[in-house]
């Protein structure tokens, strides 16, 4: 249990090649910080620079009250959930969870008590004599886990613990790992591309692209008012519609973007803020041509086509509705539904 | 896979019937030769069925041997082979396995250029160092020793790349997860990797076995002693050394011995030899 | 990767030093001393910095050779070793790619028994094989000649093997992609597999044409003719033949020559070669 | 454009393993079929026996109005997308879409322009002189459809074509697929182990379990009335919770499973239709302790265990509630939400 402290961190490889630039995360003791971004926003090797798997070529890194830039991973008292468990093959479950207690001379029966106990913990005590091949997916990943717990460490690492599982067993791994962590109170930092996974796991989230945050925040402040349109776009499922302003005044009322700033030149709406009921006081109305209605069991999502608009836009309702592909809906929403960006530079602006 | 396809079907088949025929049909005709007396070679026919005197055939070479061509008896140039092969399989396989683990995990100076010396190295004619290397060998008086036959030929280029390819494949997060778990270099090398290689160290085992045990030209330059004459050296000489006709019964039935060793091994490493070399089944 | 590890850094160094000393050494010697004059052999020393005679030395073993060993001029036996390897070199590319093909994509009935025993051959000792193969040939009248050297040489199990790995890392779906394309098992081998398998072809054509070209125990039992003596013979026969003590300036000037068509065709090689080879790269 | 028509279809491989048992599916002209379920259903497998690539044991099929048990692949004018996309490496795209017509001894003119056609279509005509490893997957995986599309096929076969995108471009495909079919009117296979993909893209979707059928239907038929147990877990994210009657019993007053029948002993109860809004009349009420709340973004999933159940409950409601982990919450649902169920048969009872 530590905090875990990153100051102005960069990684510059050989070659000028620039992964990370600029990275300033105070992480607090138990707090789990899930590190979001597409591939190749250097997520991964953030994470790793922490581990101590990178070298770390700008800025201090503290775990604790130490800083640990020269340090050897196994001295910075932090155990690693890798993407593919990098379980040992060759070694019983009970040796994977034992090496690295060995490695640190751990006495016999005390290496014994705390594999036993991660074990029971993570349910896997009677696959402790069999080899990694012999266990499923979802088996590897709690010994994967279990390397991580026996370590007792200062702060655990996920990069992508679940991205080698099918959508049931993520779903409950999830879960599983968000209340270990949470009974336990360490410090974690969790690396993953998936939003859903970010939105539901993380006490703050961060989004990273090309190596530089865009944003850092609680998931419900990250979601209701995105700092970036990059984060408008990649948190969230459907993305959000982007609409420039420039068009939607042609087709709505002068008051109706009234309260937003002028340099606000790009709108967006999330989906789901759309609506097929009439336009109430104080909400505006768009007409649109229905071009393919995708039922998904609860929901619905409605691909629609703006006059004036080449892209599409997407309504996420709550049901599914009896409409016709081809023919002319109007959609409703909320003023506070707009988010104002400025494309230029790709800030929120209000 | 193709299945049902007539035509692709007979292709294979002949192409695989051509292939097994040159090479099994010598082998037979060597063990039916020496099954037969030594009259039935001078009338210049080669049998094709067993003859009556395997027995006396074999306990001539293992015992006797033939003085005339200088050759000791058989029994004596086994061992001696065995023990080159021994020292050469072992020497090349601790050698390049160190090596390749050095090449793939350690990132230092002159790396590429040492990659490149090795990789040169497997593309030079053995003849090319095969004359200075005796000049070497004979200054450091290693001639007729065990030593000699041995050490020039340990180096192996083809040997660390097998096992650079072989450590490409491993995953590296593997090695990660050991230094995470407080695993040096070493340890590494020793907890981890060298477990995982063991199908492939039997795999090699068997080819630099077979390497050693194959070994002539190097053997006939370095010694001059029969003590130390190795079974492949003995054939040579059974064949090439009297001034008479070869004894080709005799011949025959010391080839069928010098090639028990590398099948015994071959049979003792079988499961994991298979098991490295057949790994990746579709 | 390790990086910043000082103690497994110099352990490497070690290795790689001791590693290639053992093969750059020999070389070297042989190449300073085909640049010395006769007399500097006959005193017992190993000169280690060049000597004045390269030219001329060259010049004698390239046009004159050496009569009294009986060994023909370097340029004809460069010329028979290179058609004997290249015979090689083709042959065995062809049979084994071809039944690497047959093997992996064809469901036969005893295609493990085909495998197992083109296996085995692996195993077997070459020995095994030459005599009864030299009666084969005699017999066949095909002495002296270039079909008498290569063809023998050609079945490869080693070659087969190593195709058939590389098929086994081609995705099935590009053979059900090509059927559904309406290409048929032998339009699927042209158009998509021997394509695909260019750099792995290249390295093998390597591979076999220094194997072709360092064939020493076969060719000497076949040819007797001088006309059909190829390089490495005659360095045998140089350093071996004659009574006198050997001329080791003009062994040593004929075994550089003799390294040379390898190095060419590695060099021409090269690009797809190293591809071949490190296509794994991590 | 043709019909399939799937009469008992079954593969047994040597050694008695039986992946497809008795699989009647008619397809109509034009109609898009989502075979889905886990790994291991057989669902690939019906697909390669219908493309030709696995021969078929038992039972007929057949294209148009041909039996087409005994043809190659190439002759049962059908076209296929794999999952690894499965180009050619060594040739361009333009070789890639040409090479199906070439082995066809088309014409050089009417490729070119089919090539072309296909490239148009899928905005890929920049790309016609690129090999594909210089290709983004998601520019792979268009080539790979315009390999279908340029033969013009009866019926396209889609094996997970989208399983190794993005979750972005996966949404972006998904419309696009769907779309050039409804276009184009081409009878389709979709295999997916995604039942959102199954729900939005399919026409029918038809579940599979051990190489069984368990459900042919519409999306809304099949999510709204799922036949077993096993649909009910698998269609449906997060999955339906399932219940046993008997516990249910003692929590509820005698009336409120009175109309259900009386073999009904496992209660299935989506996660959308539990709301924490008090009961009205007609609802039942059930108190849970919650033990998780996951934020996702628009909605929230909130996980509760009830006194004398082990399993947990998941409800998923339209907003973040302002709830505290470790409390206890009254749910409520209508009782027209029960999908009743025999446990031993794993059928719907009503």
């Amino acid at each position: 249990m530590a905090t875990i402290t990153m100051d102005t961190l960069g990684k510059v490889y050989t070659g000028d090649v620039r992964a990370v630039s600029d990275v300033s995360i105070d992480i607090a003791d138990g707090e789990m910080i899930v590190l979001v971004g597409p591939s190749g926003c250097g997520k991964s090797t953030l994470l790793r620079m922490v581990a101590g798997l990178e070298t770390i070529t700008e800025g201090t890194l503290q775990i604790g009250d130490r800083v640990v830039n020269q340090l050897e991973p196994a001295e910075r008292d932090i155990a690693m959930v890798f993407q593919n468990y990098a379980l040992y093959p060759h070694m019983t479950v009970f040796n994977n969870l034992a090496y690295g207690l060995k490695n640190r001379s751990f006495k016999r029966a005390e290496i014994d008590r705390r594999v036993r106990e991660a074990a029971e913990m993570l349910e896997i005590g009677k696959f402790l004599d069999r080899k990694p091949r012999q266990l499923s997916g979802g088996q590897r990943q709690r010994v994967a886990m279990g390397r991580a717990l026996v370590r007792e460490p200062a702060a655990f690492l996920f990069d992508e613990p679940l991205s080698n599982l099918d959508a049931k067993l993520r779903v409950q791994m999830r879960v599983e790992i968000r209340q270990l962590q949470k009974r336990l109170r360490t410090t974690a930092l969790y690396v993953t591309h998936d939003q859903l996974e970010a939105l539901t796991m993380a006490d703050r989230l961060v989004v990273l692209n090309g190596g530089r945050i865009e944003q850092i925040g609680t998931p419900m402040e990250v979601y209701s008012r995105p700092a970036t349109t990059f984060v408008a776009g990649f948190i969230g499922s459907p993305a959000m519609n982007m609409l420039p302003a420039a068009w939607l005044r042609t087709k709505l009322p002068a008051e109706a973007l009234a309260h937003l700033p002028v340099k606000a030149d790009l709108i967006g709406i999330r989906p789901e803020d759309l609506s097929l009921s009439p336009a109430r006081d104080g909400q505006i109305s768009l007409d649109g041509t229905l071009l393919l209605l995708e039922p998904a069991g609860a929901e619905s999502h409605l691909h629609l086509r703006f006059d004036g608009h080449d892209a599409m836009v997407i309504a996420r309702l709550p049901h599914v509705p009896q409409v016709t592909e081809g023919h002319t809906l109007t959609l409703s929403l909320a003023r506070e539904a707009l988010h104002p960006f400025d494309s230029a530079s790709g800030q929120r602006v209000a | 896979m193709v299945d049902n396809n007539r035509w692709g079907n007979l292709l294979a088949h002949l192409v695989l019937i051509a292939g097994v025929t040159i090479v099994v049909f010598p082998v037979y005709v060597a063990i039916i030769a020496s099954t037969h007396p030594p009259g039935t070679f001078v009338r210049g026919v080669m049998p094709l069925l067993p003859g009556p005197n395997a027995w006396d055939n074999y306990m001539t070479v293992i015992s006797e041997g033939r003085s005339r061509a200088g050759t000791p008896p058989v029994a004596g140039m086994m061992w001696n082979s065995f023990v080159m092969a021994m020292a050469i399989t072992i020497g090349k396989l601790s050698i390049s396995i160190l090596s390749a683990f050095a090449i793939v995990y350690f990132r230092f100076r002159f790396r590429i250029f040492f990659f490149w010396v090795i990789f040169l190295t497997l593309m030079l004619p053995v003849e090319v160092r095969i004359v200075p290397t005796f000049q070497v060998v004979a200054d450091l008086g290693m001639l007729n020793s065990f030593a000699g036959l041995s050490i020039p030929l340990i180096a192996s280029a083809t040997a660390t790349f097998l096992f650079r390819q072989f450590f490409m494949t491993v995953p590296e997060e593997l090695m990660e997860a050991a230094r995470v778990d407080g695993a040096g270099p070493m340890k590494f090398f020793k907890d981890i990797l060298l477990p995982l290689s063991i199908t492939n160290i039997a795999a090699l085992f068997v080819i630099m076995f077979i390497y050693g045990w194959n070994q002539y030209l190097w053997p006939l330059l370095i010694t001059t002693d029969p003590e130390y004459f190795t079974i492949v050296m003995g054939i040579q000489r059974m064949v090439t050394g009297g001034d008479s006709e070869p004894l080709w019964h005799l011949v025959m039935a010391t080839v069928t011995l010098a090639a028990l060793p590398p099948i015994l091994v071959i049979l003792f490493m079988q499961r994991l030899f298979v098991k490295g070399l057949t790994e990746t089944e579709k």
